[in-house]
């Protein structure tokens, strides 16, 4: 293989290709695996048995039903071939616009996230139990011997404005798609959705400055770095650590930024029916909550990138564990990188996990509720949490 | 069917009698029953337009008078009583007995025309119960055997023997 | 006229010598049971609920039969007089079948209220009931169950007293006696017959026009006037979904008593098959609001050559707004009709002497009333005129051939197939309004039904005065009555 | 803390207790409410682990409920006389008292005058009917019954939950006191 085609550096463009492509397949799978799981979890919660009915028929009057999972594959079917009911009024372009900017920026903004360490090819394929890998060893080995990569897609140095600028988008598709649905829920749905992520965002934001000022960047990658620092010798600067206010702060603030239980006021089903997306059917109202799936994945993400770590383990460097007591064990370069991947879904599915039973336990707010609870508490919260940083760090502290 | 001569005559007679013409359907319908042996639905409408009365009228009186019949019925109207005395005395049974010689049911007519029977309420001869009237007649102490008797007299036109009374003897 | 004082459960009350004693409580608020006794019929005196106990009279006496005197002391509610309605009521019930579930009357039927009223008690009667003919013909009109009969001469009173046809008479006696025409004789050809299903207080008379069709207590009474003729009788209009289930007459000493005859009751129940439905211009359905101002206009274009013929059928409400807008616009061809006239064919009576009037239209009198210059139609020059308004059905079709017509009209006739606008109105049961009968009395009623697919001339008035630029003198019944 | 408004001796206003700031951030709250349902799903997913069944609920077609009453009654029919014609008489006790108006009935005069009334429609509308066993209460004549079958009323359709008379009839009794007597108005 070319290392240049027309200027471009042909090996760094397969990379990113396919962990681009890696990436958004696993965001997509994420959402169905959410919404499976806001399924079967809520069903085990509730001491019910869920969704088990849809199966593909095997010899033997056997059934392949996978736990429920393949309810996705038919759901996914039904809202493909069922009709797509529309206002008989409605404003086209925006209308089939909102889907995508609701869609679009939960998939984009995981750009900027980093999914696992600095990986070099040559070194990761040189251990004993990858040896039965074809030719990739010997190929990285020949041809590529210095190479290394970050596993992330875009390395962004203002990484954390990026995910705030896109974030930022989700809310037009809830106005667009409330207001060109030429309907009185959906308007409602979308006001009310406007208002309570415009709320949120502030709380969101100043929630991270903290960590701002401590890690003093915002780069993801230097960030997720960061946290792999000790903090007198024995603690990982974790971001829970650090700023544990800020944690709930954006916490709350990211599951209402989601419209999810208990801030799902923009599609209050016994007052608005559905919402913004009232007047959509068939596959772009599945488009809309696979949306809303990604996005808890997306919260998951953020939650483990800026305050648990990312795909750091707690004393693990790039050669091995460094424990406290001074023990060293040494590891492979790729079962560091196999360890920070695991490390990092593990959170993940963890924090989804929590949002859902989260979702599934908790009753909606009023509306006054989530507004006094947006701007007098966590608002002021912040702020006093970001001024007490700010101090501390003057101070020379941390 | 209309008056005779001679019914006119006497209905001329009748009207002066009474001063409400409606007065005259009793008398009139006794000349007819006299007559036919019934009165009939035609009888009743010639009564209704000699009287200038509505038809109902006079046949509320046919109805309500057990004397006058709608239909012709047989040439011995065997009424028997059928009221308290006669009936703990036994009318029951004398009654199913003519019904069983007779092959009839009650108010019904033999085909031949000869008897009717009929059962009708107290005639006042509750101490020889059960009883029959035969016309002008009664018949009294009746049983079974006594009663298949008096038919079989009335239809070969035998005058019946009533034995003298028999009184019970009470100590 | 001579007053009588007299106490009744110790209340002093003060009536016309000669008043029964059962009306004279009954004007004073004391109900007392009854089940022969009618107001407006000759007392019989058979049933025995009434027995009320007068002091100084060793037996309870009919209150029906016993006309006030000075001085009584007339007790109704004490317990003995308790004791007689129950043991009067067990009599009736005796032989009385307890088949209300098939019977019609269930509901509003005098025997099942004043036994819930006044007894209550178990019945000890083990024996067999005297079976009698449930299924008894008067006719093709009424049917009759002897069982369910409490004899109490009802119906034949009102056959002798009402309508004087002396049909019915009670044959046999004791417990054979029922109810029957003489022999060959029908109910059919009395103008009168429902009559008596009205004032059964059992269930033994029913009309076969709503035999079994409906339970009376889902049935929804309006008050209203008959428009079969100009007597105007009061009517209650029975209706459940929309649909006329029964018509009965509204009690009203002034006019029509307790009766009604049965052209008036079929005028209502057997819808007629040529009724007008939707607005159309040259025999197209068109938009109303465009019906309106085209008829605006033309009207307002041609005053001088627009002959104005009235309906007797119209309410004194719409005959009001049309006075308004023929003097607005200054119309001076006004023309007054006979909507309905006899007609032998269908067996219907001209006129009687009880109730039934040779004038076939309900509102004539008010329509001489409101338009005292309108001439006759009959008198109408036909070439004065171009244009014609022909209101109601029944106009001459000599009269108005020539002529472009607008009709407005319930019902369906030559006049409307000939003419360039139609509009479909509304009969009186779907109508609010009143009715001038010939007597002058003046009588509001009530909408019964919905219309469908045509318009109420009121409203239709209403919309045309506006589009002419005046303001109504009212726009509902009550407002134009109020402004009266 | 309550207090009587004075001119209006029925109205009291009630100070509710202020909320402090661990119930105002909800996070107390929050993590109870979680920590209960978190409880519940270990539970069960360890027994679904451990192939047992982790829910209360049942499993629809393949278990029926163990519990269900025999005195349970669903469907209902039309008791039949001894010729096949419905016991009923058309009286519409049941469509007067029937809380949920599913029963339509139109009557027609019957050939035998004994019986006078029968039923020409006898509709029962399932799919708005309460089960609540009014009708069977209020029938005069023991025409209405109902039988302890719920679990399979359903239908693809509104219209074909309208159980027809002829659909009503389809009950054959085997014990022959089921078969009834003819409605005897002067018994």
């Amino acid at each position: 293989m070319e290392a240049n085609f027309l200027g471009i550096n042909m090996v760094n463009f397969w990379t990113y290709f396919i962990l681009a492509g890696g990436i958004f397949v696993f965001m997509f799978m994420m959402g169905a695996v959410m919404s499976w799981s806001e399924r079967k979890q809520s069903a085990v919660l509730q001491d019910r048995i869920g969704a088990n009915r849809a199966s593909i028929p095997l010899p033997f009057g056997k059934k392949f039903a996978m736990w429920g999972f393949i309810n996705n594959l038919a759901d996914a079917i039904k809202c493909l071939i069922k009709e797509d009911f529309k206002p008989k009024v409605y404003d086209k372009l925006m209308y089939n616009l909102a889907i995508f900017f609701a869609f679009i920026p939960a998939v984009l903004a995981v750009a900027v996230i980093p999914f696992a360490g600095i990986v070099k090819p040559a070194e990761f394929f040189n251990v004993s139990y990858l040896k039965w890998i074809p030719y990739l060893p010997e190929y990285f080995a020949k041809n590529l011997p210095d190479y290394s990569f970050k596993v992330q897609v875009a390395d962004l140095n203002v990484g954390l404005l990026f995910i705030f600028a896109i974030g930022g988008i989700s809310v037009f598709g809830a106005i667009l798609a409330g207001w060109s649905s030429n309907n009185k829920f959906s308007m409602m749905g979308a006001l009310r959705a406007a208002s309570q992520m415009i709320s949120y965002e502030v709380s969101m934001g100043l929630s991270l400055l903290g960590l701002i000022f401590i890690f003093q960047t915002v780069n993801v990658w230097d960030i997720v770095q960061a946290q792999n620092e000790l903090a007198w010798g024995w603690l990982p600067k974790w971001g829970v650590f650090m700023q544990p206010l800020a944690m709930f702060i954006f916490l709350a603030a990211a599951v209402a930024e989601n419209k999810r239980m208990p801030f799902d006021l923009p599609e209050a089903e016994s007052e608005i029916i559905s919402g913004y997306f009232t007047e959509y059917s068939g596959f772009k109202m599945l488009l809309f909550m696979f949306a809303e799936f990604i996005e808890i994945v997306f919260v998951a993400i953020m939650l483990t990138t800026f305050f648990f770590g990312g795909y750091t383990v707690p004393y693990m460097a790039a050669d091995g564990f460094y424990f406290p007591w001074g023990t060293y064990v040494h590891l492979s370069h790729a079962t560091v990188v196999i360890l920070q991947l695991i490390s990092f879904h593990v959170k993940v599915f963890f924090f989804a996990w929590l949002l859902q039973q989260a979702r599934w336990s908790l009753p909606r707010f009023r509306y006054d509720q989530l507004m006094q609870l947006g701007w007098r508490i966590l608002l002021p919260l912040a702020i006093a949490n970001l001024i007490i940083t700010v101090i501390i760090v003057a101070l020379g502290g941390l | 069917m209309d008056f005779t001569d001679a019914e006119k005559k006497e209905i001329a007679y009748l009207r002066t009698r009474y001063p409400d013409p409606r007065s005259l359907t009793l008398p009139l319908m006794w000349m007819i029953q006299k007559r036919e042996g019934f009165v009939s639905n035609e009888a009743v409408d010639l009564i209704a337009a000699e009287l200038e009365i509505p038809t109902i009228w006079v046949e509320e009186v046919r109805s309500w008078y057990s004397m006058f019949t709608e239909k012709k019925e047989g040439k011995f109207v065997l009424e028997v009583c059928n009221n308290i005395s006669c009936a703990m005395l036994g009318s029951q049974d004398v009654i199913d007995h003519i019904c069983e010689v007779l092959k009839i049911k009650v108010g019904e007519t033999t085909p031949d025309g000869m008897f009717t029977l009929k059962t009708v309420e107290c005639l006042g001869s509750c101490g020889t119960g059960p009883m029959m009237q035969v016309g002008d007649r009664y018949y009294e102490l009746l049983d079974e055997n006594k009663v298949e008797q008096i038919l079989e007299d009335l239809r070969n036109g035998k005058e019946h023997e009533q034995k003298p009374q028999e009184w019970p003897e009470y100590k | 006229m001579k007053e009588v004082t007299l106490t009744v459960d110790g209340k002093k009350i003060t009536v016309p010598a000669g008043t029964l004693l059962i009306d004279a409580c009954e004007q004073n608020g004391i109900y007392i049971p009854r089940f022969c006794y009618h107001k407006h019929l000759f007392p019989s005196g058979n049933c025995r609920m009434c027995l009320v106990t007068i002091e100084k009279n060793p037996k309870p006496q009919p209150s029906c039969m016993t006309p006030v005197a000075d001085g009584m002391v007339v007790h109704t509610n004490t317990p003995e007089v308790a004791e007689i309605r129950k043991a009067v009521l067990e009599f009736i019930l005796i032989n009385h079948p307890l088949d209300c579930p098939i019977c019609d009357k269930a509901g509003e039927c005098m025997l099942q209220d004043q036994y819930m009223e006044f007894s209550g008690d178990k019945s000890r009667f083990n024996e067999t009931k005297v079976a009698k003919e449930k299924l008894y013909h008067f006719g093709e009109k009424i049917v009759y169950d002897a069982e369910r009969c409490i004899l109490c001469s009802r119906c034949v009173r009102i056959t002798r007293e009402v309508s004087k046809t002396n049909k019915l008479g009670i044959l046999e006696r004791g417990d054979r006696s029922y109810v029957a025409l003489a022999h060959g004789d029908t109910l059919d050809d009395d103008p009168y017959a429902y009559c008596v299903t009205d004032n059964c207080p059992v269930g033994a008379l029913t009309p076969t026009y709503f035999r079994f069709k409906e339970r009376v207590w889902y049935l929804h009474k309006t008050p209203s006037v008959c428009a079969g003729c100009s007597r105007g009788c009061n009517i209650w209009i029975e209706t459940k979904d929309n649909v006329i289930y029964r018509v009965r007459p509204r009690e009203n000493d002034a006019v029509n008593k307790s009766w009604m005859c049965d052209f008036g009751r079929e005028y209502y129940i057997y819808p007629p098959k040529n009724r007008a439905a939707g607005v159309k211009i040259n025999h197209r359905a068109v938009d109303y609001g465009k019906f309106v101002s085209e008829v605006a206009s033309l009207l307002k274009e041609h005053t001088k050559e627009t002959a104005f013929v009235l309906s007797a059928y119209a309410t004194n409400e719409e005959l009001t707004l049309a006075k308004q807008l023929t003097e607005h616009l200054g119309i001076k061809g006004i023309f007054h009709k006979k909507d309905r006239v006899w007609q032998e064919s269908t067996g219907e009576i001209r006129e009687d002497d009880i109730l039934i009037k040779e004038d076939k239209t309900p509102n004539m009198a008010g329509v001489k009333n409101a338009f005292p210059d309108a001439k006759d139609i009959n008198d109408m020059v036909i070439s004065d005129f171009k244009y014609a308004v022909v209101w109601g059905p029944g106009a001459p079709l000599d009269k108005v051939s020539g002529l472009e017509l607008i009709v407005i009209s319930a019902m369906v006739d030559q006049v409307w197939d000939k003419a360039k606008y139609n509009l479909a109105g509304r009969i009186s049961a779907e109508k609010h309004g009143s009715f001038t009968n010939f007597e002058g009395i003046t009588q509001d009623f009530r909408r019964a039904i919905k219309g469908e697919n045509n318009y109420d001339e009121l409203t239709f008035f209403v919309d045309l005065l506006k589009e002419l630029g005046v303001k109504p003198i009212g726009r509902t019944v009550q407002e134009i009555q109020n402004a009266k | 803390m309550a207090y009587q408004i004075p001119n209006f001796p029925d109205m009291e206003y009630v100070d509710r207790k202020k909320r402090g700031l661990t119930i105002q951030v909800y996070y107390r709250e929050i993590f109870r409410g979680v920590w209960i349902t978190t409880k519940h799903f270990f539970r069960n997913l360890w027994k679904w682990l451990t192939f047992r069944k982790g829910g209360v609920v049942i499993l629809y077609p393949e278990e029926t409920r163990a519990d269900m009453s025999p005195n349970n009654r669903g469907r209902h029919i039309l008791v039949q006389r001894s010729n096949g014609q419905p016991r009923c008489v058309a009286c519409k006790m049941c469509a007067t008292i029937c809380p949920a108006q599913c029963i339509t009935i139109e009557a027609e005069e019957s050939e035998d005058p004994k019986i006078q009334k029968r039923p020409q429609v006898f509709e029962i509308d399932l799919s708005h009917c309460i089960f609540c066993g009014f009708c069977v209460e209020a029938c005069p004549v023991d025409a209405i019954r109902m039988l302890p079958e719920t679990s399979e009323l359903v239908g693809y359709d509104r219209f074909r939950m309208v159980y027809d008379k002829e659909k009503l009839l389809s009950w054959h009794p085997t014990v022959s006191d089921d078969v009834v007597h003819g409605y005897n108005p002067n018994a």
